[in-house]
């Protein structure tokens, strides 16, 4: 791209670019654009970063509530946890890349998350990663498990920041698009917020970070288009990440921010300075003016072109006020970062770009924003499957429970968080294992509890049922820990938004997400869409991902999973019907996916949590909501976690055991209490309208003494044997 | 007792050192700035965890090479106790201030977990308030952490009772020569160790087993 | 026969040990240090005694499993 | 003037990396292939233009810092 590329038809369509879009685009600015001009175009009107199939429905999405500081539209979203201490996270995708270069896609999604969140004045202090795959055997597969998970770390760690939670699951609709969505958490102090709104003219934008490269351009492009056969050949320029850099930043940053010296900030990411300073100035009803010959450049002869759409990571841009610039300039020299003062804020609402004394692009900033398309894509609702589903009742119970323990799906996930350092920052109060993280916000008895969750085959089945669970599961997961869940961001990874039965699927999923966010009062705060997840025309499970949050007043309080006493009474809160439709266990023992997706009833969920966390709040210890693979695996997590058996003593009738115990009924938890203290706790159930059945004893052994799991219908098992199978899958799979 | 964290740039155990050494010794310890050419004067140095330099090149190759370990080093010549804690006990590798290196990991990926260490050696600043055969669990989190000398030095560090710290029978975690997790050098003055006693200074954090070894330098150093 | 691979990453490419390297050159006090980039070397022993036949199955090694071939490119060294 | 360092790990020093490479490559269904090391390679653009006292500040690079001389050994070639 060194000499002038002239616009035409051909380069317009390169550039995913329509004819009514390139139309608009030349009424818009009155005149053909430049090539520098339809490159910003470009990416700013991508789905990625225009998100013009999703916005007229994510409008739907409820955003605020008393303690949502910033919802969506900021780097990242902010609530509220009290004495002045505010909640900065968000989560994003780094699919496509990820599949391309694991290690380098995967490292760069945690680093740009990073960004979002220090941007904004908070120190990370905790990172998550939602992963699914490819089928286990899939060729593909092992290598890109190794290397995301060793990218993942490698970013996390080198930073300091724990990575203290995330899911681990597998199926075959991934298998030429896996999904990498990263989340992080930071905390900040609520009078030290930071925004990207350049507002008023004259103030000095000054470039921060690492110098530009050739990195990844056109990488905002290629996550918006499908992937076919060829796109692994074309191999585009992928990012490669620099933790030690951003570490840097991140410190520099914040030692800037503790100074009153900046008017707005902004990561360079997707999109680079392209859409960082565009959207400052829009932000701020301000224009821009930036010199391209001032930014720090790590390549000879780079274009203005590749300037403006470089994704070159471990940048940003801030707006500084009128004569801080030496001030800010000592703080990144200290830390070793190119500063350079590339331009100034005006109030034209122009972004103009000059390069060796040209000006190679003159636009309405508002072309990028407002102007952007909005398509209201027609999309089919399918029907959601349903009926009766088949599976052999006589069974053996405890069989199945062990090839459950062992499938991809539910096995431990403990190869991978062991190649994270979950334990830096000494905040971790509950590791990776359990149903949310917790980590403490330093220096208090506070502690938020965060996780990842979505169920993509329940979404597949019904793309709002599914929703609404994915929502509702992290809601419990948070609650299941002791915290008050509060808000939520999302990563929403969905096919090809042009057809009509995947737009479908986004609109429900829109819609449930919606639902169950309103009636658990769990706003959506920040978030992102990744669209086009497809490969030959097949696309993936819709898969919504929620990151949820939530805060203990006390974490001395925090209920774990792990039984503790020998002799507690085991207690199930909520209805167990045996819903066994769309369950792993269906899929796993009987080989069949079909059936309704489990029913999500919102105010139940809500009931039944309300009052685990009010027993959790009065010291009750331990407890796990059920999920996948239901009862009896989430009672067989809670004695390998705790080494300490159980026996199960069900009042149901012989030919219900399989429903009884692998159903997947939702608003469910169990509990181990003190044996004598479980009546008065039924009985206060049965106060609240609580379902709530003693169904067991913790402390089960066998003869020489070792602790078992066993039952009606359940021949003894070690609790040894158990965690052998649980914990050997993955391992033994890695090592080929 | 004073003390002083050292910080290189991308060091992140940094806060978690000088938060353990508060809440233990009542006083902030100094953090000293890795360009900075002098230590002020303490009793105790703290290297920490971390990837100093991104750990390019080789672990603590580059944080070896500022400005402040020759100031390091020369206060442990006087004397001074220097606790290394794993980047940190790269660092004194490198600098030759503890012999033999850490390479990467047997099995080459990162590992973190709780890991059960045996207490060895008691006869040291750092060791005196635990039992010799002491089972302490103590986090480890690292990629390169797997001890390597020659045979003599082993037996030499063996023999002079420098080995302070060895993982658990059959539960090293990366490799190392001997179950090798932590040794002094000549002077019993510098500590170099991969697991970290500051990540368990607090039952909620999963211990307290960290405690013995902070607890143990106020009382020796005042 | 013995082989020496060379993977380097491929121009263009941010190699951030390579910058960390030249910097910290730089903090040593020796001067006139340009662009520092950091590869690997894998030497290789192959029971192979025909020349082309070793780089051919080198090469292929290259391909799918020494260099990642999206950032890297490789050179390859043949000694009887 | 540019110069290549080869650093290596020293005869007798167990190198795992290389161990995985050489059993990856057996996997692959490779035959023949023998001991595998890995080391590094470091390209350098120095200023010098003299190529003794290049030689020399090169060496004290690897001395200082390039390479650990307790487990490596290291190569220096000069290219013009
Ligand atoms: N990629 C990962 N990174 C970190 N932790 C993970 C990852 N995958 C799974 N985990 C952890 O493993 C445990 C089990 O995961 P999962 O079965 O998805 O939990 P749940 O059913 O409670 O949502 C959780 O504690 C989770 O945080
Ligand atoms: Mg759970």
């Amino acid at each position: 791209m060194n000499a002038p590329v002239a616009v035409t038809p051909e380069v317009v369509k390169d550039h995913g670019l329509n004819d009514a879009e390139y139309a608009r685009i030349v009424e818009l600015l009155g005149r053909a654009p430049t090539i520098v001009e339809l490159g910003i175009f470009s990416v700013m009107w991508s789905e990625h970063c225009s998100y013009k199939s999703t916005r007229i429905h994510l409008k739907k999405l409820p955003t605020s509530a008393p303690w949502v500081i910033q919802g969506p539209g900021e780097n990242a979203g902010i609530i509220d946890v009290g004495d002045g201490d505010v909640c900065v996270f968000k989560m994003e995708s780094h699919n496509h890349p990820s599949f391309i270069e694991p290690f380098q896609g995967a490292a760069t999604g945690v680093g740009g998350i990073m960004r979002d969140v220090f941007t904004m004045g908070a120190r990370p202090v905790a990172s998550l990663d939602s992963l699914r795959f490819g089928e286990p055997n899939h060729p593909k597969t092992r290598h890109l498990v190794a290397g995301v998970v060793s990218g993942i770390g490698s970013y996390g760690n080198c930073m300091g920041i724990p990575t203290v939670a995330g899911e681990t699951n597998f199926h075959k609709s991934y298998n030429g698009n896996i999904l990498v969505n990263a989340m992080c958490v930071g905390l900040a102090k609520a009078d030290k917020i930071f925004y990207s709104a350049a507002k008023g003219a004259g103030n000095p934008v000054v470039y921060v970070g690492s110098k530009t490269g050739r990195d990844g351009i056109h990488g905002a492009t290629m996550a918006s288009a499908e992937f076919n056969e060829d796109s692994e050949e074309k191999r585009p320029t992928v990012q490669v990440g620099d933790p030690f850099t951003e570490k840097l930043l991140l410190e520099a940053c914040l030692e800037l921010m503790a100074t009153d010296a900046i008017i707005a900030i902004q990561d360079m990411g997707a999109a680079g300075l392209t859409s960082s300073s565009s959207e400052m100035a829009d932000k701020g009803g301000s224009g821009i003016e930036i010199d391209l010959d001032k930014v720090p450049q790590r390549e000879t002869n780079l274009t203005a072109y590749e300037m403006m759409l470089s994704e070159s990571q471990e940048r940003m841009l801030a707006v500084l006020k009128p004569g801080r610039e030496a001030e800010a300039e000592r703080i990144f020299k200290k830390w070793e970062l190119d500063f350079s003062v590339i331009g100034y804020t005006t109030d034209t609402h122009r972004m103009v770009v000059r390069h060796k004394g040209e000006i190679v692009a003159d636009m309405p900033v508002t072309a990028l924003s407002d102007a952007a398309p909005i398509y209201e894509r027609p999309f089919v609702k399918r029907k959601p499957t349903s009926g009766k589903v088949s599976f052999e009742a006589s069974r053996p119970a405890m069989e199945s429970l062990l090839r459950l323990l062992s499938t991809p799906d539910l096995c431990s996930k403990r190869w991978v968080w062991e190649q994270y350092d979950y334990t830096v920052m000494a905040d971790s109060v509950q590791q990776p294992g359990g149903d949310a993280a917790v980590v403490r916000v330093h220096g208090t008895d506070k502690g938020l509890a965060c996780c990842t969750d979505v169920t993509p085959r329940y979404c597949k089945a019904n793309p709002f049922e599914g929703a609404k669970q994915a929502v509702a599961e992290a809601w419990r997961n948070i609650t299941a820990v002791g915290g008050l869940p509060l808000a939520t961001t999302d990563c929403l990874n969905f096919s090809n938004p042009e057809k009509p039965e995947a737009m479908g699927e986004i609109v429900a999923g829109i819609e449930g997400l919606g639902e169950a966010c309103r009636v658990l009062e769990f706003p959506i705060v920040s978030g992102n869409c990744s669209l086009y997840n497809e490969t030959q025309g097949e696309g993936i499970l819709p898969t919504p991902t929620i990151g949820g949050v939530g805060l203990l007043k006390d974490v001395h309080k925090m209920a774990t999973v792990a039984f503790k006493r020998e002799g507690d009474a085991i207690l199930l809160i909520g209805d167990t019907k045996g819903h066994l439709g769309q369950s792993v266990y269906l899929r796993e023992i009987e080989g069949l996916e079909e059936g309704a997706a489990p029913p999500v009833d919102l105010k139940l969920e809500k009931k039944n949590g309300d009052f685990v966390r009010g027993l959790i709040e009065a010291g009750t210890d331990t407890v796990h909501d059920i999920a996948d693979g239901g009862l009896l695996v989430a009672v067989a997590e809670m004695a390998m976690a705790g080494g300490i058996g159980a026996v199960l003593r069900g009042q149901f009738e012989a030919d219900k055991f399989i429903p009884f115990y692998f159903g997947e009924d939702q608003a469910r938890y169990l509990m181990a209490v003190p044996a004598a203290e479980a009546d008065a706790i039924l009985a206060k159930a049965k106060k609240a309208g609580v379902r709530a059945r003693h169904i067991g004893f913790t402390g089960a052994k066998n003869d020489k003494g070792e602790a078992v799991l066993t039952g009606v219908g359940l021949p003894p098992v070690t609790v040894t044997a158990l965690k052998a199978t649980h914990e050997a899958w993955l391992p033994e799979y890695m090592k080929g | 007792m004073k003390s002083a964290v050292v910080v290189f740039p991308a060091s992140n155990c940094d806060r978690d050192a000088a938060v353990a050494l508060e809440q233990i010794t009542g006083t902030k310890p100094v953090m000293v700035w890795h360009a900075d050419s002098e230590v002020p004067d303490v009793d105790l140095i703290v290297l920490p965890g971390g990837f100093s330099y991104g750990d390019y090149l080789r672990c603590g190759a580059m944080a070896g090479q500022s400005n402040i370990m020759r100031a390091v080093k020369e206060k442990s010549e006087q004397g001074v106790k220097v606790l290394g804690i794993c980047n940190g006990f790269q660092v004194l590798t490198e600098t030759h201030m503890l012999p033999g290196v850490l390479m990467k990991n047997a099995h080459l990926k990162f590992v973190c977990r709780p890991q059960a260490l045996e207490v060895i050696e008691t006869q040291s600043v750092f060791t005196r308030k635990y039992q010799a055969g002491q089972r302490v669990v103590f986090p480890v989190a690292h990629g390169e952490g797997n001890y390597v000398a020659d045979d003599e030095t082993l037996d030499r560090l063996e023999g002079e009772g420098r080995v302070v710290f060895k993982y658990a029978p059959g539960e090293n975690p990366n490799g190392s020569a001997r179950d090798i997790a932590g040794i002094l050098n000549e002077k019993r003055n510098v500590l170099g160790l991969m697991p970290h006693p500051e990540r368990v200074c607090d039952p909620l954090l999963g211990g307290t087993d960290g405690k013995a070894m902070f607890e143990g330098l106020i009382e020796a150093l005042g | 026969m013995k082989a020496r691979v060379f993977v380097t990453l491929k121009n263009g490419v941010l190699d951030p040990q390579g910058k960390a390297i030249g910097h910290a050159l730089g903090n040593l006090g020796f001067e006139g240090v340009g662009s520092v980039r950091q590869g690997k070397l894998i030497e290789i022993e192959l029971s192979e005694t025909d020349e082309a036949k070793a780089k051919a199955a080198l090469k292929e090694m290259c391909e799918k499993l020494l260099a990642n071939t999206v950032i890297e490119k490789y050179d390859i060294e043949l000694k009887a």
